[in-house]
This record gives C-alpha cells, structure tokens and sequence, in this order.
C-alpha cells in the first residue's frame, strides 16, 4: 500500500548505528565546559545574593539541576510507556531516551549540592531555619507537624529513594535494551514490558513526591495537589523536545540517516504539540482554581509571581511558552519539516528552563510579604543563565559518553523493522 | 439492455475489482495513461490511492482553523462585553472583565466552530447530501459499501473513448466493467412529500406566532402565566387564613417569651404582682411554674397559676382570712400626679363601667343589670368596703385581679398595659381615701380652700334641705 | 442577589462558607392565588393584575416564589428609604436613620447595624473594637457582618497560657491584609450600605482568647 | 484470505515485532458486512424485546418524575441545606463520566493509532451520546425554576435584560456539556455515514432504502470523499480529545474553584479526567461484554480488545487511588484545618461507608486486573466493572455530600438522606439509557464497518509484508 521505496535494513553493527565522531569529540568540550560554566554560574550566584535576595545561590543551582533533572525524568518516562503501550513507531528513537534516562545515575551525584545546603539553615528551603515559624508568625503546633514531614533527615531519605527507584528503573531498562543489542533476544522486550506497569505506578508516585519536596517545599506554606503533575508535564514536553532535537543532530551528522523518517518527526511534533497544551492545561488548571478560590494561603505564591519582572515572567509564558509554539506546532506541514521541528523543540527547550525558573527563583525572596521577587540584577541573570546553559552543557556531556560507547538505537528490538516502515496515517 | 442504452446519457465507464492490491495497481494504470477525471469507490478509505488516482489534498483544515478563530473571538467578544460593559454585576470580588473565567467557554466554543467546521465543511467539499448518483443506477455497484471495489473513470475526461477505456479497464483485470447511465427513476419529488413539509413548516411557526402575539398584544389582562413565579406578590395580610400553620391563621402570633418594644417594665414583681422571691422560699416549684407560664406568654396560664398561687395559700390548714401569698405591698410605681391622672383616665375607660366613677360598684353595666334582673349577675365589688384596703387587699393582689380577674371579671392584662394597671391600683386607693379622708389628709396650703369648698358644700346641701324641708312643709299645708 | 433573574441552581448556597443562604424548595404561599398551576387561579385575575401593578409600584420588596433562593438583604428597603429621607433633609445618613427589623426585634439590643465608612458610627467604632471579629475571616471572604467576642472573666490564677499571651499581645482589629484581587466589598461600603455586629454573647470564639473583664 | 487467523486462537500472546490480529476468524468483508448487518436485520429476539420493554417502562417513571417534579417543586428530593446539591448531581456527574468513554475511545485511542478502538468505537460513542443524555436530564431539572433554565443561554431575558454571569463555573458546564454533546453527535454521526450507506444498499425494503438513503447523505465511498472524510474526521478527533479532557475539567471547577472544604483541591480537573475514563471504560465493558455474545460478534469484538480495555480501566483506577491518597496527603501536609477535617470526616465520619465502598470498588477491585487471568475472563471483568461503576457512583456521592453536608460551620452540618423520587430518578436515568442503547442496536451499524474493513485490510497487509520479508531471509 505504500508508495515509499521499500526500506533497507541494515545489519546491526552499520557504522551509522554509533555516536558519529564529530559528536562523540564534543565530549570533553562540553563535560569541562559545562562544569566551568556550572561552578562560575553559581559562584556568581552566590556573589549576587542581596537582602531582598537571600537564597540567590543555591536557588540558582537547583533551578539548573531541576531544569536537567526534569529532562531525564521525561526520558524515563517516554522509555517506560513506549513499553507499556508495546509502541511499535518509537522504537528508532527510543534509545536517545534511553541516553539520557540513564543519566539519573550521574544526576544522584549533582544533588549532592541541594542536600548540602539542608547544612545551612535557611540557605535553600527556607523550612530549614528552626526560626521561620516564629519568625512569621506560624502556629508553633502546626509547624511541628509539618516539620515532621520537612525535616532533613526525612528529606534526604526520601530523595534517596527517589534516586533508587528512579535508578533502579533507568538501569533495569537501560540493561534490557543495550543486552539485547547484542543478544537479540524477544524475551527481554516482554519482560520489560511486563514490568512497564508497576514501573509507571512507581514513576508517578516518586515524580509527584520529588516534586512536592524539592519545587513546593521551597514555599513551604503553600500546597497544590496538581504541583506534581504540573512538574510533570514540564518534564515530559521538554523530553519529547530533546528526543527530536537529538535526532536531528544525529541525522545532521550522519547517524541514523536511513531509519528515523519523517513520520517520526511528525509523530514526535504531534506529541510535543499535544503536550504543549497539556502544560497549558494543567498550568492554567492549577491557576484557575487558585485564583477563583482566592484563599490566602493559596494565592501567596502566584502572588509572588504576579508582581514585578515575575510578573512579566508569568505573562511571557503564557504567551511564549503556550500561544507562539502551539500556533507554531499546529500545521502538519510543519511537524513534517525535520529542521522545523528541530528548532522549534529548541525553543520550547529553553521554555522549559524559564519555566523552572519561574517556580524556583521567586521563593528566594526575602519572605516578607511586600517584598518583590527579582533576577537578583545583572549579575544574578548572568548567574542564572550561566548555571543553566552549563548544567545543560554538562548533561549532554554526560549524554554523549553515555551514547558514545553504545549504539544510537535499539538495532535489534524486535519492533525495529515497524518503526523504520512507520507511516502516519 | 443495449436499446436502452442508446437513449441515455452516458456518464462514463466503471471496472470493479475485488481486492485493494488491484485496485490500486489499476488506479496507477489509469493516471499513467493520463486519464484525471477519475474516482474509485471503496467500502472503506483505500490508503495510498489519493497518491495513485493523483487527488490533491484539501483545504478542510484551513477551514477548521479559521472556523475556530472565529469562535474564540465570538465567545470573548461575547463574555467581555456582556459581563464587562453591558451589564457589571459584582460578583465573588471578581473584576469584571476577568479572562481566566472566560477561558473555558472560549476554549468550548472555538472547538465547537472548529467541529461545525470540519464536519459541515465535509460536507460542503463533497457536496453532501447528493441522494441521486447515477453509479447508484447499477444494482452491482450496491457492494460498493460491502466487499467490492470500484473504479470509474468520467467521460467527460479529454481521452475518453469508450471502446478504449473498456478495454483498458478489462486490461486491468477487472472481471466487470459497464457504463454508467443517466439515472431513470423519476426526477419529480412525489406530491405528498410537499404537503407535509408545507404543514410541518407552518406548524412550526405557530408557536413563534402565539409568543410573538403575547409579546406585543397591549392589554389590562395579565398575560397567561403557565408559571407565576414572582409576577404576584405573595404577602399575606393580616385576618387572612393560610394552610400552612396548624391554627390556618396567616399573621403569627408572638414567639413565646416575646416582650413588646417597651413593655419590659422592671422585674416579674411588677409584671405578677407577686414578691417571686418570696414566694421562691416559700414554693419553689409554684415560683418556677409561674415564671415558665410567663415565659410562654400565655394568659390563661399565668391567671391559673397566679390563682392556684393565692388558692395554695386558701387551702392550707387553717383557712385563714389573711392571705399568706406574698403580695406585693406597694406600688412599684411612682405615685404622683401624673400617674393619678392616668390611672383616673384608666379607670374611667376600663373599670367605671362596672365599678361606677366612684368605686362603689354601681356603674352603668351594674345599673342596666339590675334594671334587667339577671339572674346570674354578681354585682362588681364596691371599692370602699374595708376588706380591700390596702392593709387586708395589697397592691399587688388588686394589680393580679386587674390583671387576670375575679369571678365574674375577666382579666385586663391583654388590655391595658402594665404601667397603667399600676396606674389604677394607685386610683383605686385614691378611691378609698377619699371616702374616709380627714382633714388631717389634706396638705396646708390647701386647707383653706378645702374648707372653704367644703363650707360650700355643707350650705348648699343645707340650702337645699331647707329648701326641700319648705317644699314639704307647702305640700302639708295644701 | 437578583430574585427576579435567579433560576434556583443553589450554587451559590452550597459554595456560601457560613451558609446563611435558604431555599424555596416548594411554594409555600400556593392558595393565595399567586401559586403554580390552574387552582390558584380561576377567580383572581383582576385581583392579581392589581397586585401586579401594585408590585411594579413597590420600590422597596421583591418577593419570591419557589425555586427561588432566599438571602438577608439587610433591609434593603429600610435602608432605602432611610436614604431617602436623609437626601430629602441634605446630610447624609446617620446612625440610628436604619433600623434593621432584626436589631428592631432584638430585646437585648444585641444588633448594631450602620454605615462603616463613617467612622463615628457606633458599628465602625464596634469594627474596631479588639474583640470584633469576622466569621470565617481566613477564608479571604471579606465578611461585612462582625461579632464581639464573648467578655469572659476568668480569675487570673486560671488563665491559660494562651490566654495570658493573647492579652499581653492583644492590638487593634487585625484583618487580613488585602491582597485579592476582588475590591467588591470595598464598593458595597462606599455605598453607604450598612454594616451590622452583633454583639453575640452566646457565641462561644474558643481561639480568640480575647476575653477580658467586663461586668 | 488464506493469512486469517483461524477462529478461536488466542488473539492476547503477542510476540514482540509482530501484532495480534484484531479480527478474528476466517473473515472477509463481506462477512464483517454480513455479522454486523445481521444485529439490525433480523428479528428481535425475545431478550431485546423484553429489555426493551423494561428499560422503556423505567422510561417512562423518568418522564412522570420529572413532570411531578417541575409540578411539585424541587423539595421532593432530599436536598436540604445544607446539602443543596444531592443526587441530582451526583447522577450527572456519574452519567457525564460514563459519558467520556466513546469519545476517548474514538478520539484519543484513534490519535494514538490504537486500531483496537475500531470494533468498539461506535458502540461506545453511542453510549456516550445516551450518557450525556441522561447527564444533561439532571442539571435541567435540578434548578429551582426549571422552565427558566434557557436563561443560562446567553440571551437576554425580554423583561430584565440582564447577561448570564460568565464568571459562574455553571455557566461554563453549560458550554461545556452542550459541545461536548454536540460535537460527540457529530463525531458518532459522521463516522457512521458510511456504514449507513452499507445499510442502505443492504435494504430490501424500500423505505429502509429510502430512511438509511437520507441519513446516509447519498454516500457513494468515492476516493475523494474519503479523503475529506478522513481529513474531516482526523480534526474532529483532534477536536474531540482536548474537549473530552475540558468536559470533566470544566464540571471539577464546579466543585474546585468554591471554597468547600475537600472541593477545593488542584488536583481535581485530571483526578475527574482519569475517573471519567474509568467508568465511562468499565460501562462500555458492561455493557460490550453481554451484547458481543448476544449479539454474535465474538469475532470482531475479541478478548484481545476486553483485555486492552481492562489495562485503561487498571491504570486509571491507579490513578484515581493515586489522586485519592494525594489528596489525603496535601490536606495533612496544608495543615489547613477545615481541609484536614474534610477529608478526616470522609474517610471516618458518618459517610464513612460510601467512602470505603468507593475506595474499594475503585481501586482495589481494579487490581485484579494485573493478572491476566481476570483480563481475558468476561464474567470476571463484568463484575469488575459493575463494582467500578457502583464505586464511581460513589466516589461522586462521597465529592458532593459529604463535603457539603459538614463544612464549616459545625451549627449548619446536616445528615442527607435521599427520598423515594431520588431512587427513581436514578433508577429512571438507567431506564433511559438504556432504552436509547437497545434502540441503537436494532437501527444503527453496532461496529464500525468501514474501520474494521481498513484494519482488515491492514492486517492482512502486513502479513503479506511479514511473508514476504520471511521468504527473502530464506
């Protein structure tokens, strides 16, 4: 029924199969780039911390750890329901998630930083300071039951649970699929499947959980059942993205030439589009019942963002991050065009990193109630976008190691040839 | 067949197939000779066969977009200026324009557009409904819509010719191929699809007519009103009934316990008679009984216990003439002039008819009795008979019989107020003084003018037993 | 409240945090000739369109029928026609013009009602009182309608910590801060629409712990 | 024809790299054609007749409930302050979620180019149609001043020449669920046009011909039609998906954007999204389950797709039971007390039964369905989902009641207890449901012809390809 030409299969060890050169030398560029961007970024960070500022530098840090962290976690996801769904036209890129998921394992390490700062008290989550409640007036009682769940021994058991499981997944799914490069074997795909399901149940709760401690405890008055979700949503968009902009570097490269078409492109833009408004729409959920309800434990934190340059912030999202990409995204024509695609899940990529920046960066304010958050000046943005780019830098460092000593796709999945024949509808 | 065919239009030829594969080999066939006005006919979408009969894609999703855009604009346009400009109403502290409440009928409406339309512009582009197609004409081509393919190509096409495209239709490996003629069931709409539609189109205006009618008629009548909601004010007025309470009447009686504006005069003393503390000691459950009976405002309640109170007192041992109930003793009121003149007032309105001006129990109602000799008439008290003075009769016994009455007497406490039946005991002592009052009574200044009154008095009296004593004497010596 | 335009979806009684909104399930007025269906009818039409017009003259109540929701409307009508008067007389209205029919019913003057945006009222002075409080202000409701907290006199050996804190530290009328974006209470009160508190001595307010000696 | 699967294998192993068929049988066209056409044109059988005679008698106490209702007033139910929305609402919202099934089973399961949906599309998507039936019946007739409902439209009323409020979340469930019924219509009507046309061409009578001709437009399957059509219906699913997610979204800002405590939750536009699908999937395997053995469609309707279906209806109650405990958590972690009570009084206060029957049903009765066993074992997965139904009833009893019936104010706390027109107005909703459904059956295409046709086609397709591919590494 098609009227493409007949697709060649190439035998599993094709040299288009593995990390081209010219991106498997970027390596030490970027890892020993990245982490100089990473260590000055901060560094400033910490230099552009003011009175109105006072958390500036580890915010900044956990910002740039969210904003990779959140990438890693959406590629842990795509991984786990393409295996749920049996999805047959994802297996071509499948193993760029796959990259990337594994890097949860370095990620652990980066965190190091965040549960350093549990040490000074106040530094990051503001919960630390034994002095908050008095401090703003909380009811001592009720502080004590909260901090029965914010605490740092708690905390730092529960993210490290976190990175097991999370961990633990990556690996498991990461073994499958490079063993079966080699091995060929159908079994490992059924039984990754078999475990798709509880793997997803686990993923949710874990997400959800990771979200309320590191982005809601910043604020540690404030609660929204749907801040997991919304974190979430975040990290999944921004995934699909680096999965098609990685491909189309890889293409540009010489990886792959053959096997990721243009159907996938187009797939891959469907879903950044559907997930564009799902962001949208748990974003604006989440807005919408706040600001309807208009309690004030609620409304404290758009507060914050509402006035000043977060308030900028919040309307250059909604116009930026929703209307530009969703009209941009919306022509099929456009989800068709590779290099489009590609630039556009660029765009939406540094999105995503505003968007984390807007939920960790005000809750760095100096928290008293007429206080405005800011970028922390010109040295605080530099700061910001410094930690960021190099975090970035370094994630994608890792990714390349990671993806330099395996193959760039999952050769011998026994769905390989579905997805290479894919067609959409 | 064949003589048949002559007379018809013909509209060009059809080649059925029975699988996808060559169908669509036969499509490719067909466009590579060059053929462009051609179709197929499949039960189902045939992928790959717009690329094979060389269909261009459509516009449909373009429509859909700015169907869309129009509906977004439509429902803001529609929320800002209903809510913002036309009509402001305040509502949970929300601005008036407040567009994250307009998003979702936005969002609603625009994918209602948008469906309108993708599915009206299906039908547009393909120019649907079209109930009469001349493939239909083919009893063959009914297994378009089950298992059978087919592929037409029209005559109008420039290469048309009918022996070649048969020819080449068959080529394909079609096992039938047939033209297609004009259709010949008759074109005329049968009449009585008219009628119908002419009645359903004029009943369906009439309920139009009869709310236009009723909206435009001027008239003193009030229009009919299927449902009255609020067009007829409900209000009840007083003395009328109502099903609604168990006594069907419709103005409620007090809530029990209630005290009228005003009417909160000092403690339970005042308003009994009776020294309830005292009577606390002597008989607390009839102290506590007589204070709940107040409480529920109940008239009858408060003369039984107020009786039973004094009756308790009756009953005991020795029936005693002195009544042991803790009465009252004085006047809670302010005695002065002002309060005699009212209760003067009080006891001319309420008492004299009865108890005559003077008190001494001969009003008019008495006078009238008497006249008429009824039987069951008991004669009202006289005022100055020794057993009601003050020192055998307190105050505040004579207030409980103002009050809730004595035999024949009914009870004045619906009547007058407390204050003035106040006001009437301090009258009635008046009353009494001023049958045995002494010179002694009458304050210095005044003595003079009493006297001299008094002097008056006795000479015009005198005066007029004499003249009474010349009258008689006259009388004797006629 | 609009009566005359509300359909009866009971939304707003449900979403009402302290619930002081009714509702007419049933007609309950259906044999005075202003009920549903055809038996209140038949005699009535000329009474009923004089009461029609009588009600369209009728500035000051509306009434309702069922399916309607019911509401306080704090006398809306007395406040009228007490603004009314005070136009008439060229000065603005004063503390005792509105006598809400509660507060009139009150025998234990329990109910103030007034207007709050004259400071001198008796009601402005009673929002300021340390024990005036707001039911439910924590839910940014923005209550018109204010309670005294009850006057308890506990022997000082009594007192609880809590108690001893809250009288050291006892200010001024604490609110919250306004920072909705909803200012339609702020409207209402330029409107010289009153306010009432009620000096509610039954109501028990367990956390204010603003007691302090007062007979 | 010679690669069909012979009738009665196993359909649910599937070896990874190559797909199960989805229809069963050594089936042709003309056979789908033949078993679908066959549930309309033959006779009702004595089970169809009888159904249709109960369900149409509960009809019919439906319509004389409403009637006694709009004459009587809307205090003939149990609602009482301060519980103002009773079973009404409960009754809507369970019947808008069953309502989200077909949609999302035609919409979403189609972008995600899941070709399982095409035998239970139209079936579904005709229950949605009914369900949203029934839902619309109760919040028409659950306002005080039920003739004066068309005031929710905007248009202003002649004599007050007032705008309805746009800032009123009823207002939006208004828009909402009118699209929504709307746009399903279209999207059910539309992808039956040319089953219709099947049906037409099938009719020996002539007005069958002449009833199907109408509704079927004139539909010939023209090449270029069907590309509009496609086009067509690709954008209308497209449409489809987001306002499936908006309808429940929009009927949680009912509840979420109040201040009721246990209303007011962030969670509660995807927590509805994921407990609509789930009932509204457990209703359709309810119902799917006895009609494909009555019916006759074992074939087309496999155990394959139950089991599919059973995997939505698992991960879904997951994540309702998620939603459930997050909830839980955030009103602990808020330390707000009127929410902590909320959720404290559901679990353990007077209701505490509807909410353990609803925790129960929802999301532990799901978990059989890990096992494969309880997928693919019809009777087992009807019970399932007789228990998820009756839980979601629930969990829409557990939202509305018991946080209404003790909020804030302990002196406005009441106990709800419905009366008898509450029963029967529920019990009516079922009748109309299903009178609507029993109706479709013998009138309309069941099964979706012209998709089943094309996944025939399909499988078929790549079998050829399979084979060939097999012969070439030989």
């Amino acid at each position: 029924m098609s009227e493409h030409a007949a697709p060649k299969f190439k035998p599993a060890d094709d040299p288009t199969f593995s990390l081209p050169s010219s991106l498997a030398s970027l390596q030490l560029p970027l890892l020993g780039g990245g982490l100089v961007a990473l260590i000055v970024g901060v560094g400033m960070a910490f230099a552009a911390e003011s009175e109105s500022m006072p958390r500036f530098g580890f915010s900044t840090y956990l910002t740039a750890y969210m904003y990779v962290l959140t990438l890693a976690l959406g590629s842990l996801f795509f991984v786990l329901i393409q295996h749920l769904v049996r999805a047959g036209w994802s297996v071509v890129v499948r193993r760029i998630a796959e990259c990337f998921m594994i890097l949860i394992l370095p990620l652990a390490i980066l965190f190091l930083p965040i549960l350093f700062s549990l040490f000074f008290e106040g530094r990051l989550f503001v919960w630390t300071d034994p002095n908050f409640a008095s401090a703003h007036g909380l009811d001592a009682k009720m502080w004590a039951t909260k901090t029965s769940f914010l605490n740092a021994p708690f905390f730092i058991a529960r993210s490290v649970l976190y990175f097991l499981i999370w961990g633990g997944l990556a690996v498991y799914y990461w073994r499958g699929s490079t063993t079966q490069d080699e091995t060929g074997e159908r079994a490992a795909t059924d039984r990754m499947q078999y475990w798709a399901g509880p793997a997803v149940m686990l993923f949710a709760l874990t997400t959800s959980f990771a979200a309320f401690d590191w982005g809601m405890s910043l604020a540690p008055m404030w609660f929204s059942t749907m801040f997991g979700v919304y974190i979430f949503a975040g990290a999944i968009l921004s995934a699909h993205c680096l999965i098609t902009v990685v491909s189309y570097v890889l293409q540009r490269h010489g990886a792959m030439k053959d096997e990721i078409t243009v159907e996938h492109y187009h797939d891959l833009g469907k879903y950044i589009f559907g997930f564009i408004v799902f962001w949208t729409y748990i974003g604006f959920s989440q807005y919408l019942l706040i600001w309807y309800g208009n309690m004030p434990e609620e409304t404290e934190w758009f507060f914050a963002r509402q006035r000043g340059v977060f308030g900028g912030l919040s309307i250059a999202l909604i116009l930026l991050h929703w209307l530009v990409p969703f009209l941009g995204t919306m022509s099929r024509h456009i989800r068709r065009r590779p290099g489009l695609m590609a630039m556009w899940a660029c765009y939406i990529l540094v999105m995503h990193a505003i968007d984390i920046y807007w939920i960790v960066m005000p809750e760095a304010r100096h928290l008293v109630h007429e206080n405005i958050p800011n970028l922390g000046g010109a040295l605080g943005l530099i700061a910001s976008i410094l930690s960021i780019v190099g975090m970035t830098a370094l994630f994608v460092g890792l990714g390349l190691r990671v993806a330099s000593g395996n193959r760039v796709i999952a050769v011998r999945d026994p769905r390989l040839r579905e997805s290479i024949v894919f067609e959409n509808l | 067949m064949s003589d048949t065919n002559s007379e018809k239009i013909v509209h060009g030829m059809m080649a059925e197939f029975t699988t996808v594969d060559t169908l669509l080999s036969a499509c490719r066939r067909i466009r590579d000779a060059g053929y462009t006005k051609t179709d197929a006919y499949t039960p189902f979408p045939v992928h790959g066969i717009d690329k094979a009969l060389g269909i261009k894609p459509t516009i449909l999703p373009w429509i859909c977009f700015f169907a869309g855009l129009t509906g977004t604009c439509i429902a803001l346009t529609m929320e800002i200026w209903m809510n913002g400009v036309d009509y402001k109403y305040i509502i949970s502290g929300k601005p008036f324009i407040s567009l994250p409440a307009f998003i979702p009928v936005a969002f609603e409406l625009t994918i209602l557009l948008a469906s309108f339309g993708a599915f009206f512009g299906m039908w547009a582009l393909n120019g649907l409904p079209r109930f009469s197609n001349p493939m239909f004409t083919d009893p063959r081509f009914d297994r378009a819509t089950d298992d059978r393919f087919f592929l037409y190509i029209d005559a109008k096409d420039e290469r048309y010719d009918a022996a070649g495209v048969r020819s080449l239709l068959t080529d394909t490996g079609s096992d039938y191929v047939s033209e297609v003629l004009e259709d010949n069931t008759p074109k005329e709409i049968p009449r009585p699809i008219f009628v119908i539609w002419g009645v359903a189109v004029a009943a369906s205006v009439i309920p139009l007519l009869c709310v236009l009618l009723m909206r435009v008629t001027n008239s003193s009548q009030p229009r009919f009103h299927i449902f009255m909601d609020m067009d007829f004010s409900p209000a009840k007025d007083a003395q009328q009934v109502t099903s609604l309470f168990a006594d069907n009447r419709a103005m409620r009686p007090d809530v029990p316990g209630t005290v009228a504006r005003g009417q909160l005069i000092g403690s339970l003393d005042v308003m009994t008679g009776i020294d309830v503390d005292s009577l606390q000691a002597m008989n607390a459950p009839q102290a506590q009984r007589l204070v709940a009976a107040f409480m529920q405002d109940d008239q009858a309640a408060i003369a039984d216990e107020v009786t039973d109170v004094a009756k308790a007192e009756d009953d005991k041992e020795t029936p005693s003439v002195m009544d042991t109930t803790p009465w009252v003793t004085e006047n809670p009121m302010t005695v002065d002039s002002e309060l005699m003149a009212r209760g003067q007032q009080q006891f001319g309105i309420y008492c004299s008819v009865c108890h005559g001006m003077d008190g001494k129990g001969n009003g008019l109602v008495n006078q009238r009795a008497q006249e008429k000799g009824f039987d069951t008439w008991v004669p009202p008290s006289n005022m100055h008979q020794d057993t009601l003075y003050s020192d055998k009769y307190p105050d505040g016994k004579l207030f409980s019989t103002i009050s809730n009455g004595i035999r024949k007497m009914p009870g004045y406490a619906g009547q007058i107020k407390v204050e003035d039946r106040w006001a009437i005991v301090a009258y009635v002592r008046a009353l009494q003084k001023s049958q045995n009052a002494t010179m002694d009574l009458i304050p210095e200044g005044r003595k003079e003018e009493v006297k001299s009154a008094v002097d008056a008095a006795q000479k015009e009296l005198q005066r007029q037993a004499d003249e009474a004593a010349k009258a008689a004497a006259a009388r004797e010596q006629k | 409240m609009a009566y005359n335009r509300c359909i009866g979806t009971r939304y707003c009684a449900n979403n009402c945090p302290v619930k002081v909104r009714r509702f007419n399930y049933f007609n309950y007025n259906a044999e005075v000739g202003v009920g549903y269906g055809v038996e209140a009818f038949p005699s009535a039409i000329e009474k009923a369109n004089r009461k029609l017009q009588a009600l369209v003259l009728n500035p000051e109540v509306t009434v309702r029928g069922r399916g309607v929701m019911e509401k306080c409307t704090y006398c809306v009508q007395r406040v009228e026609k007490a603004k009314i008067h005070a136009r008439k007389e060229g000065r603005k209205i004063e503390d005792g013009d509105v006598i809400t029919a509660c507060q009139a019913a009150c025998s234990t003057n329990a109910i103030d009602f007034g207007n709050i945006s004259d400071e001198e009222s008796v009601v402005a002075k009673k929002h300021a009182d340390t024990r005036a409080y707001g039911m439910l202000e924590q839910l940014n409701i923005k209550p018109r309608t204010m309670y005294l907290a009850r006057v308890r006199n506990p022997h000082p050996r009594l007192k609880t910590t809590q108690q001893i804190e809250d009288l050291a530290t006892i200010e001024a009328h604490h609110g919250h801060g306004g920072h909705g974006e909803g200012d339609g209470h702020d409207e209402h009160a330029a409107d010289a629409h009153g306010e009432a508190a009620h000096n509610d001595s039954a109501h028990s307010d367990e956390h204010h712990g603003e007691e302090q000696h007062a007979e | 024809m010679s690669l069909a699967i012979p009738n009665g294998l196993d359909n649910t192993v599937e070896r990874p790299g190559e797909r199960a068929p989805l229809v069963l049988g050594n089936t042709n066209y003309h056979d789908i054609t033949e078993s679908v056409c066959q549930v309309a044109e033959r006779k009702p059988s004595a089970g169809w007749v009888g159904g249709f005679l109960v369900a149409f008698a509960l009809l019919q106490m439906l319509g004389l409930l409403i009637v006694y209702l709009i004459y009587t007033g809307v205090g003939v139910w149990g609602n009482r302050a301060p519980i103002f929305w009773g079973w009404p609402i409960v009754n809507f919202v369970f019947w808008v979620g069953i309502g989200h099934a077909g949609t999302l089973i035609s919409a979403i399961l189609y972008l995600f180019r899941q070709e399982w949906r095409t035998s239970i599309n139209r079936a579904a998507e005709a229950m949605t149609i009914f369900a949203v039936a029934c839902a619309g019946t109760f919040p028409g007739i659950h306002v005080g001043r039920a003739w004066l409902a068309f005031w929710l439209a905007p248009y202003p009323s002649l004599n007050l020449w007032m705008w309805p409020q746009f800032r009123s979340p009823l207002l939006w469930d208004v828009f909402a669920v009118s699209t929504y019924g709307t746009v399903s219509l279209l999207f059910w009507y539309m992808g039956m046009v040319p089953d219709l046309a099947t049906f037409r061409d099938r009719s020996k009578n002539k007005y069958r011909r002449m009833i199907y001709g109408l509704l079927c437009l004139g539909w010939s399957g023209s090449s270029r039609h069907w590309m509009r059509y496609e086009k067509a219906y690709a954008i209308l699913a497209a449409l489809a998906a987001p306002l499936v997610l908006s309808v429940h979204t929009i009927v949680s800002f009912d509840f979420a954007v109040s201040q009721v405590p246990g209303w007011h939750t962030t969670i509660f536009p995807p927590y509805f999204v994921a407990g609509a699908i789930f009932s509204g999937f457990a209703m359709v395997l309810t119902l799917m389950i006895p009609a494909r053995s009555m019916l006759n469609l074992e074939k087309l309707i496999t155990i394959r797709h139950l089991e599919n279906m059973c995997k939505i209806i698992l991960a879904t109650g997951s994540l309702v039971g998620l939603a459930y405990g997050t909830e839980f958590f955030i009103a602990w972690y808020g330390q707000v007390p009127a929410e902590q009570f909320a959720f404290i009084n559901r679990a353990f206060g007077p209701y505490w039964w509807a909410y353990w029957t609803m925790v129960s049903c929802n999301v532990i009765s799901p978990q059989l369905f890990w096992f494969k066993k309880c997928r693919t074992t019809p009777w087992i997965i009807v019970v399932v989902c007789i228990f998820v139904n009756i839980g979601m009833w629930f969990e829409r009893f557990v939202i509305t009641i018991t946080s209404l019936s003790r909020d804030y104010l302990p002196s406005a706390w009441a106990y709800f207890s419905p009366t008898w027109v509450d029963w029967g107005m529920l019990i009516g909703s079922f009748g109309l449901f299903f009178t609507l459904f029993l109706l479709f059956c013998r009138t309309l295409p069941v099964i979706n012809m012209a998709e089943v046709k094309s996944s025939l086609a399909k499988q078929h397709h790549m079998a050829h390809a399979a084979a060939e591919h097999g012969e070439a590494e030989h």
